[in-house]
């Protein structure tokens, strides 16, 4: 303890800072109080817990005059004081942190199918999966950022079709989209084996962004009903 | 150095039989032999690397023996250091002789000076530690703080294999693995209920079914279910009075035609076949 | 410093307020992420998540000058940076202050033994303190967080070492190890050698988390044990 007071003494001696000598007792007090209190202080607290006799409003106003321009400033909350970081900064208290994350196998299969058979539609992509398709798969895809919403089939129920997007050709690699395999290199490479029936087609995609004949365009209101949270903007 | 302890614990023995009032021993007091042998010394008041091990060596013995009388109970401690001192003691009492290899008696009270120096000297800075300003106590971090947001990016990560892998296996699987039911051309009996209606109303004379049918049978595939379904609607015309119906022999063609009231149908006159049902 | 004489030159030379317009950006930064963070923060922490460019050294030297005579002070503890409030304003804060659990007479010196020793076998502080140490004793100073088996002494019996936490010189505030009181007197003794009784290889006690020549470390399971309830994980 005695050597804390013999520190400060030898501070305020090297440093005649008349600011910092003149500074009144009552900010350190209300300063201490207010740093490590767990929670906000009104003026009632505040002024029971310091010494009879303090100007509790001039030392709180000079307080926040002091810390206005720092890192941390006094703020007043609902009529209680606490620090607070400086609004300007909140972005220091963040941290980005990249989650690695594994697609579903169902993702997975659905990326596979909208990109080969884009523009495609929700229905029309539970056809070629022969099974039905949770809404989450979906979502999950338009988070990768691989897929977007393109359009609306000029179709009973004006379903949303889905595309791949610039993401997609360059996360995977491709150069553009009609360089995804075609039915006789999956089955040169063995992805396809040869019992397939006949008539079995592998549909060549492309992506040109422009609206085929039987889409039509989304509305500006078809991104913002959640349908498509991610999806990028400026992206046709 | 055993026959000394004996011979100690047996004046013990002895001794506990008589009624002298008792010294008052605490001995819960104490963080084991060390720290009464510590306490004892200071009784000496002088320093501790100036203290007699002997005069301590008979103080601890006495305690032990104090203590003893009144039937306490020792930990173990401390009679193994009541052992050693007891060995210490013969050892400086009796000039040191033989055996060069041994630790002298003066080395070894040394030892156990230094022994006792050191554990007052840890007594010493743990008191100081503890009187530092203590987190929590003393000094306190932020009451509230502010913590780092974590914003987290998912990423995720695919290869192109395993999409070309995802996509060939569901088409191949749908491809050969979906069993097309086709749906099945069947005549129902309403069907051919209605149709026979509507055909004998065109003829009264005798007919035979399967000419009838025929105009219907476009598709071969269906015949089988024409003449099912067609036939059994004929019996169930024939039941209600609608329809008559005959047939020469087995598999021979089947003749109805609009039910004509009265006596049996004529026969052989017009070279019909004869055997008509009726229901 | 050098820079911190020169900068307070330049301030003491103008008016009162521009003091704080001349701070510079990396005290505020800094005051905000000390202020905000729950621990303390050793200087590459800082460093990552400052702009490049900045002088943490002198920034910090700066701030820790500044509010050298406020109620709250920040005050390095092992390596790590950390405000708290002023040592002489423990009276103000009683409402603050959680009432520690009171460490048994055995359990303290323990804590000191190993402090000052470590690392230090459970052998090694049963032959300072002249008693067998009863379970319990350990139990209760792993539960506090302050020290941690840190390996396993390469000797008969492979006995757990022990040693101090970044907990241990937070609560007592230290700023290192080498802080620890009477530290010098104890090693000037002699104290400290085990020249007379061997045992004690170490002449300073040594938080480096890199286990010494004569230690090997942990495997997994001797943590689940219970004998480690508390080790801090991150801890290196």
């Amino acid at each position: 303890m005695a050597s804390v007071a013999a520190r400060r003494m030898v501070v305020e001696n090297e440093e005649p800072e008349p600011k910092d000598v003149q500074r009144p007792e009552a900010m350190r007090l209300l300063e201490a109080l207010l740093f490590a209190s767990k929670e906000p202080l009104d003026d009632k607290t505040l002024a029971a817990r310091l010494p009879a006799g303090v100007d509790l409003k001039a030392a709180l106003a000079a307080l926040q005059a002091e810390y206005a321009a720092r890192g941390v400033n006094l703020v007043r909350v609902g009529g209680k004081w606490s620090f607070r970081t400086a609004s300007d900064l909140s972005w220091l208290l963040t941290r980005e942190a990249v989650q690695p994350k594994k697609l579903s196998r169902a993702a997975l299969e659905t990326l596979a199918v909208i990109a080969y058979h884009q523009p495609v539609t929700r229905a029309e992509i539970e056809d070629v999966r022969g099974v039905s398709m949770s809404r989450g798969t979906i979502d999950v895809l338009l988070e990768t950022g691989w897929i977007r919403p393109r359009g609306r089939r000029k179709a009973p129920g004006r379903p949303i079709t889905y595309g791949t997007t610039d993401a997609f050709v360059s996360h995977f690699g491709l150069e553009q989209l009609s360089d995804l395999p075609g039915l006789d290199e999956l089955k040169g490479s063995g992805l396809l084996d040869g019992r397939l029936p006949p008539g079995f087609a592998v549909p060549l995609p492309s992506d040109d962004p422009a609206l085929h004949e039987d889409e039509e365009p989304l509305e500006p209101g078809d991104l913002d009903l959640g349908l498509a949270p991610r999806a990028e903007p400026g992206e046709d | 150095m055993s026959a000394e302890i004996i011979q100690f614990e047996s004046d013990v023995v002895v001794e506990r039989a008589s009624d002298e009032p008792a010294l008052v021993v605490d001995v819960e007091g104490f963080e084991g032999p060390l720290d009464l042998l510590l306490t004892l010394a200071r009784q000496q008041k002088v320093d501790l690397s100036k203290i007699s091990i002997l005069a301590l060596a008979d103080q601890y013995l006495n305690f032990i023996e104090a203590a003893r009388k009144l039937r306490l109970e020792l930990a173990a401690d401390y009679l193994v250091m009541a052992a050693w001192l007891a060995y210490l003691k013969s050892r400086l009492l009796l000039p040191d002789s033989d055996s060069p290899e041994a630790q002298s008696a003066e080395e070894m009270a040394a030892a156990l000076a230094f022994r006792l120096k050191r554990l007052e000297a840890f007594r010493e800075v743990a008191q100081k530690l503890l009187d530092r300003p203590q987190l929590g106590r003393d000094v306190f971090a932020r009451g509230d703080p502010e913590p780092i947001a974590e914003i987290k990016h998912p990423q995720y990560s695919a290869t192109l294999y395993d999409l070309l892998t995802a996509y060939a296996v569901q088409r191949q699987k749908q491809a050969l693995g979906k069993v097309r039911f086709a749906p099945r051309k069947v005549w129902s009996l309403a069907e051919a209920r209605s149709a026979i209606e509507r055909l004998i109303g065109m003829s009264a004379d005798w007919s035979c079914l399967d000419d009838y049918l025929i105009s219907y049978v476009v598709e071969p595939e269906l015949a089988a279910s024409v003449r099912a379904s067609s036939f059994a609607a004929t019996l169930e015309l024939v039941r209600e009075g609608v329809l008559d119906l005959q047939q020469h022999a087995a598999f021979a063609p089947i003749y109805v035609r609009k039910h004509v009231p009265g006596p049996a149908p004529a026969k052989g006159a017009d070279a019909t076949p004869s055997a008509a049902v009726k229901q």
